[in-house]
Formats: C-alpha cells, structure tokens, sequence
C-alpha cells in the first residue's frame, strides 16, 4: 500500500506579480515572478506598456520633425539619442558638421550622461533601500545641469537642440563659464553620494556577488554600455569607434571584472568622473566662434536612397539608428536599437537563482528606461 | 492586401425560409477583443454617513472642516508612467518641494487621493489604470499631467495609444505641457485644492 | 503598599486602557461616518500593482520561514523580560544581575546552536 | 523649426556633396523684391530620383569572401552602400541558409561574429517583408549586415534566438510589428502588444495613423467642460 501525499500539503511556486506600477521598476515595467520560498525559480518580463509607436511616427515626420521624438523616446539622455539621430541623416546626406557645433554637442552630450548616471545614483539608492536621501543628493546636481540645459535649449527635458547638420542656433555668451561653474557643483555631488553609497556597509554586502554575468555570456545577449564593461568587456563606442570628434580627448575606460551590481554600479560613477574631465577638455579646444551650421544646407533636407546604422555611446549603452531612406524627406523605415531594450532581455537569465530581494538590486542596476525599452 | 486577415466567413450552406439569416461568427480580431477592455470607467462620489445624520444646517461646517483637511493632505499614488514621470520626481524633489504643500508620494493606491497620469496611456497599460482607479477610496481625484495624458499628445495619431486618460478615467484638473514643468505641476495641484474646496457641498 | 495606594496606580493603567480604547473607536467610526463610500467594480480585487491577482493565496508556504519566526518570536518575548530589568537595574542588587545575566547566556546558546546549524541561511 | 536666419542659401548653391542625389535646385531666396513671372528662371526639371540605393561592390579580401569559405556551399550576393562608408558589408541570403550562414559567421574563427548587434525588419510592400541582421566582432573589429526577403504570405523566417540569445526579444518584437513568424523560436508570444494580440500588425505600411478625434465631447465627465468661473 502506498501513501501518496495530498497534493494540497504540496510546497508549490508562487507567482509574485511585480506589476506596471511598481515603486522599484522604474516605470511601467511587468515581471511575474516564481517564487519558491525566497529563491526565484522563474521571471517572466512583460514589457510593451509604454509602447507609443514612435518609430511609425518618425516615418510620417520629416527629418527635422523626428528630433522631437528622440528627446521623448530617451527621456535620460536626450542628446545622445539626437546625435545618434542626427549623425544618421548626415552620413546619409554626407554633410560636413563645423567644427563648433561637433565641440558643442560633445560637451552636451557628456553633461547629459552626468545628468543621466546622476538619476541612476538616485533611483539605485532607493532600490538598495536608502530611502531618499541619494535622491536628494542626486537630483540638485541634476536641476543644475537642467539650468544650463535650459539656457541652451529652452526646456528642461526635452531639447530638440540638435539638428542635421548642426545646431539649432547659438548657445549664450556666458556658456563656457556656465558649464565650469555647474561641473564644479556635480564634482561635488559626484563625491556626496560617493560618500553614502560607495563605502556603506550593507550597500556593498546588498550588491557583492549578485546577478554576475560574464563576458561572453553579456556578449551573446547583445549587452552594452556600462552592463557590458562590467562583465569585463572594454567596449566604449567613443574610445573604439570613435564618432564626431570624441578621438581628441583622452580618457579611459572603467571595466569591471565580476560582472555584478556592485561592478555596474562602480563603472558608471568612474564613467561620471571620466566625463566630467572630457567637458573641460572639450572647454578648452572649443573654437571660439565659427559656423554651427554647414554653409551648403539645402533648403529642404532630402536624403538619397540607401540605408545607414549609425550608433552612439548612451549612458546605458549602445544607442543604434538603422535608418532606411527611399529618397525623399521622410525616413522610410527607422529603427531605434535601444540599449534599455537589449540590456533588459538578459534579466531573466540574471535573475534565475538569486533571492527575491536581490531581483529588485538587478532590475535597477540595468538602469533601464521603459520609454526606450517599449519605444 | 488587407491588414487584418479574419478567417472568411462561413457560408451557411441552404437558407431555410424564415429562419433567422444567423451571421456567420467569425472568431473576434484582438482589436475588438480589448474594446470591451478599454470601456470608461462610470465616475461615483459616493454618499458620506454624516450628511443623512447631520441636519443640514451642521453639514455646512462640516463639509468646509472636511475639504479643508482634504485638500491640504493630497496623497498622490506615485504613478511614473513616461517622460513626465521624471518632471514629476524633480517636483517632488527639494527644489520645487511638494511637501510644502503636504503632498506626500504615496507607492499603493490603497492610501492616496489624486492619481497623477504623468505619461502616455497605452491601451495595452489601459485596464491596469483603471484597475488602480478603481482600487483608490473614494474622495479620489485625477491629475491628467502632460499632453499626452490630456489627449495623445505627440503620439496622438498611433492606434496603440488612448488619445487622452479621460476616455477611460474621470479627469479632474489637466495641466499642459510636454512635460510640463514643476510649476505648471504645482499649478495643477493648486488648481486641484481650489477645486477640492469649491465642490465640497455637492 | 495600602490596597488604596495599589489602586490609584491602577487608576492609570485604567485611563490609559479608555483614552487607548476612545482613541481607536473614533478614527474607526470616523472613518466610517466621514468618508463617501462608494462599492466600486475593481474595489474589492487585491492590489497587485494594477493587474488582476494570480495564483492561489492557499499555496502552502515553506517551512523555512516558521523557523525565522519563532527565533523572533523567542527573542522577543526575552525582550520583554529585559525591560522591568533594565528599568530597576540601577537599585535591584547583584543578584539580579547575574540572574539576568544567566537567563541571556542561555538564550544567546540557543542562538549560538540555531546559527551554527545554519537556520539563519536560506539556502535550499 | 525654421532655418536660422543667418544661413539662407543663396540660389546657386549646389544641392550638398553627394554626387547621385538630384535634390532640384532650390528656389531664388526671397530677399530679392518678388520679380515677375517671366524673368523668374525657369526651374530645370527634376530627374527621376533613383529609386533603389547604388551599389558598389565590397573590395577583394572583404568579409564576405571569408563568409564563403566559412560556410561554403551558400549563394549569397555581397555589395556594399557607399553611405555605411565602407563600413558594412551587405550580405543577402536566402530565407532556408539563414541559420547555416549565422552559425558560421558566429561559431568560424576567421569571422569570430559574436555581437548580434540590432535585428530590425523593414516592410518593402510591393517586394515583401524584409529582416536585417547587423554582426560585430569585438575580436576582429569588422561588422557585416545580413538580409533575407520574404513574401507577404508565407512571412517565415527561421529563427536564429538558439544562436544569438539576443535576438530573442527583437524576433518577438519583429513579429508584433511586421508579422513575420520566426519559426523555432522558444516563445513566440506578442511583446510589446497585449497577448491575445497575434493578428494587428501596426509597424506594417498599410495600417495608417489614427485620425486626431475632435473635442472629445461625450467621453467627459458631464458638466467638467463648463469650469467654474
């Protein structure tokens, strides 16, 4: 005779729904996961929340008019997803960029990754449980990058600053000493939450040794940027393929060797540091005055047929734009590779394993935008 | 070559006089499928307790204490959909500091009163929107924050996009702008609070 | 100690046992005579972050976590002892003290052995 | 977004560096007074723009002959885009030697692909549905695109998420958009449309932009139009 057991006394798996509007998912971010006491035995990432069409709508603007939906499909770093845009149409329509204007965009762009890795700091403190408190270090540094931002281009969020070509118009007079001025306020808070995060005790023993990667496994899932450089990849589009003038500056390239958070974590705040000495480098070789628009711009900006990818070094990554173009003013088909999007497709394979605790240490060391993920 | 390809209707095979023609049922495409998801949600005030008990002349003071009390605590459920999402944080930072206002970001819908859409609402994010609507207790009022909140906004024209939160949700106060900026947000809530004060007796 | 005396100092007790009763009625009854109810389709599903639940709240859950929660458990009721100690610990005398010493010292064994024996990791 | 004043072409300016393109010629600027029609210059009459991208073929010892030996036995025909600046080398396969093409351009180490770098479908219309594949080596610094066509309706392509696990979610996304059906795929469930979506395919030519509604009158709340003051 032989006692089969009840099946209700069975410890099964539950599924742990961490939905749409979620404190720690950095937006509208879904993942069911299976959990089997602490340890998660499944995740299965629902994404397309945000999914807003901006690739069909870029096909009905023309090429000026697609600038605008750059800024609002990368919300964090709004100049590189523009230079990756604009760098695109340029190489279809082989337009020379003067030489202030490429000076211009480096300095914005850089200040935007700070902008950027600053939001990042914030938001991963909040994850590693340090409530508030990195958030108010991080974003007065970011309202002082916003100000500068805004005296350049008018908004704070959305710039719609760069064009085919160049730039929309001149940046104000005191720009230089503007810039010195907040590099000095985010050096500082770069060393603030430097201070509370880097050395804390439970932040590090929260983030030591988890969701490790390694560097062909972060190759095959076609990671970039900051998550690639911490399995150990020394990849950076600026320093190996090098585009606009960012071969004048030297600067090195943080790698990190575990793969883990903490490494993720590590390399982007040496990022921050790398790329506050690019701007005064880029500060000093600014020509003084110069055209910030080719002289020979056709009226009408109209591409010859034919395809181009080019791609940009985000704060999160590689952030590619395979453009095709049938002739005419409007892209015929326009495909924004996202680095959010790629970096997020790993996380299931991340996460199997781990604790339930340390999911959310994951989800918010990929640092990921939901708008750049669902586009 | 037509978008949808539904599956080609069955032809019934002898028509018999006087039976009613019965339409073919093709199986439902998936976009009729989420039109029953995407119906608005009714807008209900509720009836407080206290106005059958109070005689009338007390409700008076009463409702002015309630509305009081009421609109200098609005909790509103954190509910970073997009770009307007990072405008609203950098509100609710010290700079332009909300709290001044006893506006405290709440994560669960179970303790707040406003629900800020800061964002473009998707039709596949739709029924969890209204689902959080729902789930809030009842003196509970929408901040529709952005264009795209207010009617699509630069994604109006997509057909994955619900072109405005107030086809599915009771809006109250829409504050312009793509994103707006935390003044305008502030604007929005003081808009709301004055609002608050000025329908406390219906 | 009059059984006068013993009384009033269990007048305060009572007081605070009516002001801590009257405290909670009224933020009850208030928030039930105040507040404009309103039965709503979606008010009653459990929030799960804006999607409808899934899976079974009867799920049987592991035994691990009854482990957790009895070293809390046996830790706290020892908390409790600690405080009428730590309030009279300056005029209670030596014996007192390494009574309380004694009773820690066991407690701190059976923490010592539930470590040692790996209750407090999780792993599978 | 108008043109910065500073910068109006002035009429004899020739339509930019690129050879090929025909862009007309644009108008007389207009701070001349309006002259009257007959002196205007007549505008010369537009080429027919070429329609389709020229193509160059790659130099000897490019990428693709290394293609062709490692995976011999693949027809395939290589050419280059003079805009990808010599960058990229465009290689168009047949939909059946995906896969023999794809292992080899990952597994050979004189080609070492192992970066799926961005897999995106683009939708011809008339010539059918296409899918491009972009390759990196990290090891050996060289990029190479892969295409294949497909018709509108046998819309398969075998899929390559065994190969390159980073191609998981871009197939599944290509599907949602195009409807192409990457068959093999472990999961092919809509990503970034709901679930039970499996038949609207919004990326795809035919299916137009949503018509702006007009003042959404009968969706708001009765009387919230009104406002108080």
């Amino acid at each position: 005779m032989v006692l089969e057991r009840d099946p209700a006394l069975e410890v099964v798996d539950m599924p742990i729904n961490m939905g749409p509007q979620h404190p720690s998912t950095h937006g509208v971010f879904r993942m069911v996961l299976v959990v089997n006491g602490e340890k998660i035995v499944d995740l299965v990432p629902h994404i397309g929340y945000m999914h807003r069409g901006g690739e069909k709508l870029m096909e009905a603007m023309d090429f000026r008019q697609g600038i605008g939906y750059c800024d609002r499909t990368e919300y964090l770093a709004q100049f590189s997803a523009e230079l990756a845009y604009c760098l695109a149409v340029e190489r279809l329509m082989d337009l020379q960029v003067p030489e202030r204007a490429e000076y211009i965009r480096v300095i914005l762009t850089e200040m935007n990754r700070l902008s950027s890795h600053f939001m990042f700091a914030g938001a991963f403190g909040v994850d590693a449980g340090v409530f508030a408190t990195s958030f108010t270090y991080a974003f007065p540094q970011r309202e002082f990058l916003q100000e500068v931002f805004e005296e350049v281009s008018g908004d704070r969020l959305m710039y719609a600053y760069f064009r085919v070509g160049g730039l929309a118009w001149e940046v104000p007079d005191n720009f230089v000493q503007r810039v010195h001025e907040v590099l000095v306020h985010s050096a500082q808070g770069l060393k603030d939450i430097d201070d509370l995060l880097t050395k804390n005790e439970i932040f590090m023993a929260r983030c030591q040794n988890i969701g490790n990667f390694s560097a062909d496994q972060a190759i095959a899932y076609g990671l970039s940027g900051p998550m690639l450089r911490a399995s150990g990849v020394p990849w950076d589009l600026r320093k190996d393929e090098p585009y606009s003038v960012y071969d004048r500056f030297n600067f090195e390239i943080p790698v990190g060797n575990y793969g883990d958070v903490y490494d993720r974590y590590l390399v982007r705040m040496e990022e921050m540091r790398q790329s506050i000495s690019i701007i005064e480098q880029a500060l000093e070789q600014l020509p003084p005055d110069g055209p910030i628009v080719p002289e020979k711009m056709p009226r009408r900006l109209r591409t010859p047929p034919g395809e181009v990818y080019a791609k940009v070094e985000a704060p999160r990554g590689e952030w590619g734009v395979y453009l095709v173009s049938k002739g005419g003013d409007k892209p015929y088909r326009l495909k924004m590779r996202s680095p959010s999007f790629c970096n997020l497709s790993a996380l299931r394979d991340m996460t199997i394993g781990q604790y339930l605790a340390d999911a959310v240490m994951i989800l918010g060391s990929m640092d990921i935008v939901l708008c750049d993920v669902d586009r | 070559m037509t978008a949808q390809k539904a599956a080609p209707p069955t032809l019934p095979e002898k028509q018999v006089e006087g039976a009613p023609v019965v339409a073919p049922q093709r199986e439902q495409t998936g976009i009729e499928r989420e039109a029953e998801r995407l119906t608005p949600v009714p807008y209900e005030p509720g009836t407080a307790l206290y106005r059958q008990i109070l005689p009338g002349i007390l409700q008076v003071p009463a409702d002015a204490m309630l509305a009081l009390s009421r609109k200098s605590s609005l909790w509103p459920m954190t509910f970073g959909l997009a770009c307007c999402a990072i405008e609203m944080i950098a509100t609710f930072m010290s700079r332009h500091d909300l709290d001044r206002f006893g506006i405290v970001p709440w994560p669960s819908p179970r303790q707040s009163d406003v629900m800020i859409v800061s964002g473009t609402g998707t039709k596949k994010m739709a029924p969890a929107v209204k689902l959080l609507y729902e789930q809030m207790p009842n003196p509970k009022w929408v901040i529709a924050m952005g264009a795209c909140a207010t009617n699509g906004g630069p994604y109006t024209r997509y057909d994955r996009v619900v072109q405005g939160v107030d086809k599915i949700i009771p809006v109250d106060v829409y504050v312009p702008g793509c994103p707006p900026r935390p003044e305008a947000l502030i604007d929005g809530m003081l808009a709301l609070q004055h609002k608050i004060m000025e329908e406390r007796n219906k | 100690m009059t059984f006068q005396a013993l009384l009033d100092s269990y007048l305060a007790v009572f007081i605070a046992a009516i002001i801590g009763f009257f405290l909670v009625a009224s933020a009850l009854i208030a928030a039930r005579v105040l507040a404009p109810f309103s039965k709503e389709k979606g008010k009653s599903i459990s929030y799960e972050c804006g999607m409808l639940p899934i899976g079974s709240t009867r799920a049987s859950i592991p035994i691990r976590y009854y482990l957790f929660a009895i070293l809390f458990l046996i830790f706290d009721v020892e908390a409790v002892f600690l405080f009428p100690w730590a309030v009279s610990f300056g005029h209670a005398g030596k014996a007192a003290f390494w009574e309380m010493v004694l009773f820690i010292g066991i407690l701190g064994a059976g923490l010592g052995y539930a470590w040692k024996k790996g209750v407090l990791q999780w792993n599978k | 977004m108008t043109l910065p004043e500073g910068q109006e072409p002035d009429a004899t300016s020739d339509p930019g560096a690129t050879p090929e393109a025909a862009a007309p010629a644009p108008e007389v600027a207009a701070e001349t007074p309006a002259k009257p029609a007959a002196e205007r210059p007549v505008r010369p009459a537009k080429e027919a723009e070429p329609k389709e991208a020229p193509r160059v073929a790659p130099p000897a010892g490019s990428i693709n002959e290394t293609l062709a030996a490692a995976a011999p036995g693949v027809v395939f025909n290589a050419y280059m885009v003079p805009e990808m600046k010599g960058e990229c080398v465009t290689v168009e396969v047949s939909r059946d030697d995906l896969t023999a093409v794809m292992t080899a351009a990952r597994d050979d180490e004189r080609l070492d692909l192992k970066y799926l770098r961005c897999l995106s479908g683009v939708d011809w219309q008339d010539e059918g549905l296409e899918v491009v594949y972009h390759l990196w080596s990290f090891t050996k610094k060289h990029s190479l695109q892969v295409k294949t066509r497909v018709t509108y309706d046998d819309a398969n392509v075998p899929s390559i998420a065994t190969i390159y696990p980073a191609a998981d979610w871009h197939e599944r996304e290509t599907r949602d958009m195009f409807g192409i059906n990457f068959e093999g795929h472990w999961n092919l469930v809509p990503l970034l449309l709901p679930e039970d979506m499996t038949d609207h395919f919004p990326l795809r030519k035919d299916n137009p932009l949503q018509e702006i509604e007009e003042w959404q009158g009968e969706n708001l709340r009765d009387g919230a139009g009104e406002g108080d003051e």
